[in-house]
């Protein structure tokens, strides 16, 4: 039943999303949307799908939206154009969807062909020829090891095509300017300031925890990335990008999202000259069960390297790019 | 023995939801931003406290009781710590608060809800 | 090492990708993304012989038998896709360093060869693999990395164009996504050998149709055929020239592979083509393709927007030929893949090198060009010779065998039509050829020179392909045939 | 018939909702929007196909027996990732685009596009021979 609750407040959030105008309150929405899906998800027993979809979809995406909305304006402007053709094409789509659950099996039969064939394997048998308890994590990391690898990949990708869109070449900034605009920030946000000191060792060691505890529960490292940049974002957000960029070096960071994916691909190229097929972990150690343990613990550790430095570029390069935009509207407005 | 703790942990889940919906009501029915997001902040601080504690209260194993008082602890820090925040930025931005127009506030809301 | 070929052919390019950030200096880069773009290359050559001896390679990832963990299987007709992406990726890459120095900022140079490595690794990937989940992640990688590209063009509207691409590739491969999760609803499994398998069973189901349908509005998104086109031109005319070179002769190969792959391997010939009319749907819409592309090609004042359009149309030649579906017609299909890929690419290196030294690719620029810049110049008319396919260059194969297998179903008219588009192509060549040898060269014009050789040495490597494959036609027919007859299940 | 496919008809509208979002509206930051909407609405649809009644989540434990099927939540878990890898990827060209062209909606854009276009080709067309007079006289 609860479902039923979470899917109509889904749709109701959805309809709003199309009549509100103000990009702000659009963007809110969207992160209270991620929310509710990922509660959606706890409902339908994806608990890893919950907690990457809450960090990512109420976290990371809300957060650069609206550091995108702070640079381009919050408002929409142009009413919706040719709105039929596009309501046409939608229930074109839309219909056929319908038409093709006709015959579709049933919500929650355990009967349905998608429970039969591949996946009991991966119930029944992991145990024995992995050894991790959460099945999600041995499917991800070991049946399925070439898709997270893509799926890191991907991520590399964003965050080289973001860099290749707004790096900048470092302007020296005037440091006595930063320490002043520093000083007038520690005052106007005293409070959050401390909270947030005490707040980040917590952070930080609760990635830690994700990064490590994902054989036995949800977690792994994706989410342990997501959630050490969030760290990192945090402390951007209220000290500062120059202050950020003394404590993480761009080069370091760089390096370390490089690194993720080469660590990644290394497991595999182990596998390899240890004479199994790519991403054999079996042949890593004599033991096949200690061996698949190495293999995931190093490609989770390559995930979370990968993740965490990536998101924390795309945020600083947004970031440097809302500086010095702000710079050049302070000089353009102090020369008027 | 059984029954004190269901019945105190029922009490405690029973005042945290009772709690957040008058928060929510607060939040509907509140003239201006700032007195509601005094009722979303403070109900909501309590009634997730409530509600935590409650759970708390009939947690079975040493490990769930201790992550829940780790979220608590974290409720107790951020709540007050965002609505101080979200009250500053409204400030901030230039958004008044009803404070001496009370009556004008009241005379709006009667006249609106009587057509 | 032999064993691990095929994985080795994806590999390779994607470990490079995170080597090249390390690495930085750009001059390195360059050598080193050759280098390995070279070695990949090599890799699908053997991959290419070892098929053709040996028959299908299997390899399952991870150790784990096939429904279970991603198997990568190739076949004849992914090697031979294999082998048109590494060929004309080593030759592209050969004159990215001199193109992007003046269309790319210094200091982005080294992201330029990360990125282009990841897409052609994204290529690769959707080739390779045998598993359907895992072309949505690789035909992400390889989209990610090409709107990255798009966008870096110096022409503002680079940017504009990327992001529609953008928003119609995500829409596109999210229709896939959907059409893979209703596949694997109704059969539980992921594998695409297996799925073939499987789906026979459920083919009647509504469920299924669906799917189907999904799926191939989704890949005719990324293959812009031509409804969905309309993303197409822009990208091609505004990104970086040497991006331009590389995505005409691949990416649209690719979708076209899987095109290719998701009807005829996956939902099987008897269901893709006789419970729906694909057939006439997909007649009708590439030669709709190819006049409207044509037609609008001719009025392009912009070069490179007359060659994106000239590339939606000759994708229209492909789909006839695939919606013939009878071996000759897809042999058709297949040929002009590779010849396609060979000329296009040839032509847009060749308006790299015109970019380079002119710095825009206007008609107007374009006056006495012929003399100016003799041997670009010879190489984009030869490549337009083949566009129009004239005998004894790659373009008169292919439509030579797309007209017998037409002719072999009867439908005449059809190829009456396929003759009269090339007439129209005759047209937009014959515009760019008279502004560049029969006009004089406009006064305020600075004379230029020949460009440099990193550009003539790619150019005419693919030139001379070019002719060598239209005279010499045994290699390319014999394996587009064998690839044709393997998914026709027919053994030759 | 009704409550078995209930599930799958809400979540379809949802798709629909944001795919109609991104055809129809001209912010780009609104098109991003539905574009995310769209997907995550799509994952809602797998992870529904992998619930089963009674089952509990894939993490083994002594005392169950039924499981919901792993399997679809890897693929989305992949497939989450992929949606941020594209929004991020999007947010930054809608930033560069607002640099460049000083807006952020579609009718404005492809309006100046337009303009540029016929400036570009009318100018090669008439001006060009004018220049050339201007640098004989000179």
């Amino acid at each position: 039943m609860i479902n039923i609750v979470i899917l109509t407040l889904l749709v109701v959030i959805a309809i709003a999303i199309i009549r509100m105008k103000d990009l702000f309150a659009v963007v809110m929405l969207l992160g209270i949307y991620g929310l509710l899906s990922a509660s959606f998800f706890v409902a339908m027993d994806a608990v890893d799908v919950a907690f990457t979809e809450a960090a990512v979809g109420a976290g990371i995406s809300t957060l650069l939206m609206l550091v995108v909305i702070s640079m381009t304006g919050r408002r929409e402007i142009t009413t919706r154009h040719k709105p039929l053709s596009a309501l046409l094409v939608v229930a074109i789509t839309g219909f056929l969807l319908i038409y093709g659950t006709l015959d579709m099996p049933y919500f929650g039969a355990a009967d349905a062909p998608i429970h039969g064939h591949v996946a009991p394997r991966y119930i029944n048998d992991s145990m024995q020829e992995i050894g991790v308890p959460n099945i999600v994590t041995s499917v991800l990391a070991s049946y399925r090891a070439f898709d997270t690898f893509g799926e890191v990949v991907v991520i590399f990708t964003a965050g080289i095509g973001v860099l290749a869109l707004l790096s900048v070449a470092r302007r020296p900034e005037d440091p006595e300017q930063i320490t002043v605009i520093n000083d007038s920030m520690h005052k106007q946000h005293l409070v959050i300031r401390i909270v947030v000191k005490i707040l980040i060792p917590f952070i930080l060691l609760f990635a830690l925890y994700v990064q490590f505890h994902g054989d036995f529960g949800p977690g792994g490292g994706f989410q342990a990335g997501v959630i050490f940049a969030a760290a990192i974002i945090l402390y951007t957000m209220l000290f500062g990008l120059s202050t950020a960029r003394t404590v993480i070096n761009q080069s370091f960071i760089r390096l370390t999202a490089a690194i993720g994916v080469l660590v990644y691909g290394s497991v595999g190229l182990a596998t390899l000259l240890s004479g199994g097929n790519f991403f054999d972990y079996d042949v890593l150690v004599n033991d096949p069960i200690a061996g698949q343990h190495l293999g995931i613990l190093f490609i989770e550790l390559g995930v979370g390297c990968t993740v965490a430095a990536v998101m924390i570029i795309i945020f600083f390069s947004f970031a440097a790019r809302r500086e010095i935009q702000l710079n050049n509207k302070n000089k353009e407005s102090s020369s008027c | 023995m059984d029954i004190v703790i269901n019945i105190s942990s029922g009490l405690c889940l029973f005042v945290g939801s009772f709690l957040c919906l008058c928060g929510g009501v607060g939040m509907l029915r509140f003239p201006d931003f700032y007195t509601r997001m005094h009722a979303a902040g403070v109900t909501d601080t309590l009634g997730s406290a409530m509600i935590l504690i409650g759970l708390m209260i009939i947690s079975t194993g040493f490990l769930v009781f201790i992550k829940l008082v780790m979220i608590l602890l974290l409720g107790i820090l951020i709540g007050p710590t965002t609505s101080h925040v979200l009250a500053k930025a409204a400030l901030h931005n230039g958004l008044e608060p009803l404070l001496g127009h009370q009556e004008e506030a009241d005379n709006k809301e009667t006249t609106s809800s009587n057509p | 090492m032999i064993a691990h070929l095929p994985v080795l052919q994806v590999i390779v390019p994607l470990m490079a990708a995170p080597i090249c950030l390390i690495l930085q200096r750009a001059h390195l880069v360059w050598l080193f993304s050759l280098i390995t773009s070279g070695l990949t290359f090599v890799i699908s050559v053997l991959l290419l012989q070892q098929v053709m001896t040996s028959g299908v390679i299997s390899y399952e990832l991870g150790g784990w038998q096939a429904p279970w963990g991603i198997e990568y299987r190739i076949d004849k007709l992914n090697a031979f896709v294999l082998l048109i992406i590494t060929s004309i990726s080593t030759v592209v890459l050969f004159a990215a360093q001199t193109s992007i120095e003046k269309e790319i900022p210094k200091s982005k140079h080294t992201f330029f060869y990360i990125l282009y490595l990841l897409s052609l690794t994204g290529m690769l990937g959707i080739v390779a693999t045998g598993d359907a989940f895992n072309v949505f992640v690789f035909l992400e990688i390889s989209s990610l990395s090409a709107y990255a590209l798009i966008a870096m063009g110096k022409d503002k509207r680079a940017l504009w164009a990327a992001y529609q691409y953008l928003i119609m590739g995500t829409i596109g491969a999210t229709f896939i996504l959907i059409g893979i999760g209703l596949m694997y609803q109704m059969t539980g499994t992921l594998n695409m050998a297996d799925l073939s398998e499987r789906l026979p069973e459920v083919a009647q189901t509504r469920t299924v149709f669906t799917a189907f349908a999904f799926v191939i509005v989704g890949v005719c998104l990324k293959l812009a055929l031509f409804p969905l086109h309309l993303w197409l031109p822009n990208a091609y005319a505004y990104a970086p020239s040497i991006v331009t070179a590389f995505f005409a002769a691949t990416a649209t190969k690719v979708a076209i592979y899987l095109l290719i792959r998701f009807t005829f391997t996956i939902f099987g010939l008897s269901f893709s083509f006789t419970t729906i009319p694909l057939q006439t749907l997909f007649m009708a819409l590439g030669l709709a393709g190819i006049f409207i592309a044509s037609t609008s090609a001719i009025y392009q004042n912009n070069i490179k927007l007359l060659f994106a359009y000239s590339s939606i149309a000759q994708i229209g030649y492909m789909i006839v030929g695939f919606s013939i579906s009878s071996v000759a017609g897809l042999t058709a299909t297949l040929l002009h893949m590779f010849n396609h890929a060979l000329m296009k690419s040839a032509i847009f290196l060749a308006l790299a090198a015109v970019m380079y030294r002119l710095g825009n690719v206007q008609l107007s620029s374009f006056h006495g060009l012929g003399r100016q810049m003799p041997l670009t110049m010879a190489a984009i008319v030869i490549g337009g010779l083949s566009l129009i396919g004239v005998p004894l260059t790659v373009g008169f194969v292919s439509k030579w065998y797309l007209l017998i297998a037409l002719l072999e179903q009867g439908s005449w008219p059809v190829a009456v039509l396929i003759l009269l588009g090339s007439v129209l192509a005759v047209i937009y060549v014959w515009r760019l050829v008279e502004v560049a040898y029969f006009k004089a060269p406009l006064s305020d014009q600075e004379p230029v020179k020949e460009a440099p050789m990193f550009f003539i040495i790619p150019i005419w490597t693919l030139i001379i392909a070019n002719i060598y494959f239209g005279i010499d036609t045994r290699l390319s027919v014999e394996v587009a045939q064998a690839a044709a007859m393997s998914l026709f299940g027919v053994t030759p | 018939m009704l409550m078995g496919l209930f599930n799958h008809w809400v979540v379809i509208a949802l798709m629909m909702i944001g795919l109609y979002i991104v055809i129809a509206h001209g912010n780009l930051i609104k098109k991003i929007v539905g574009l995310t909407l769209f997907q995550t609405s799509v994952f809602i649809f797998y992870i529904s196909m992998a619930k089963v009644n009674g089952g509990t989540a894939p993490i083994l434990a002594d005392d169950i027996t039924q499981y919901s099927n792993p399997l679809p939540h890897v693929l989305i878990l992949t497939a989450i990732v992929v949606g941020i890898a594209t929004t991020a990827l999007a947010l930054s060209l809608v930033v560069r685009i607002k640099e460049t062209y000083g807006s952020i909606e579609e009718e404005n854009i492809q309006h100046q596009d337009n303009q540029s276009l016929e400036q570009s080709n009318s100018k090669k067309a008439s001006t060009a021979p004018k220049d050339s007079k201007q640098e004989n006289q000179a």
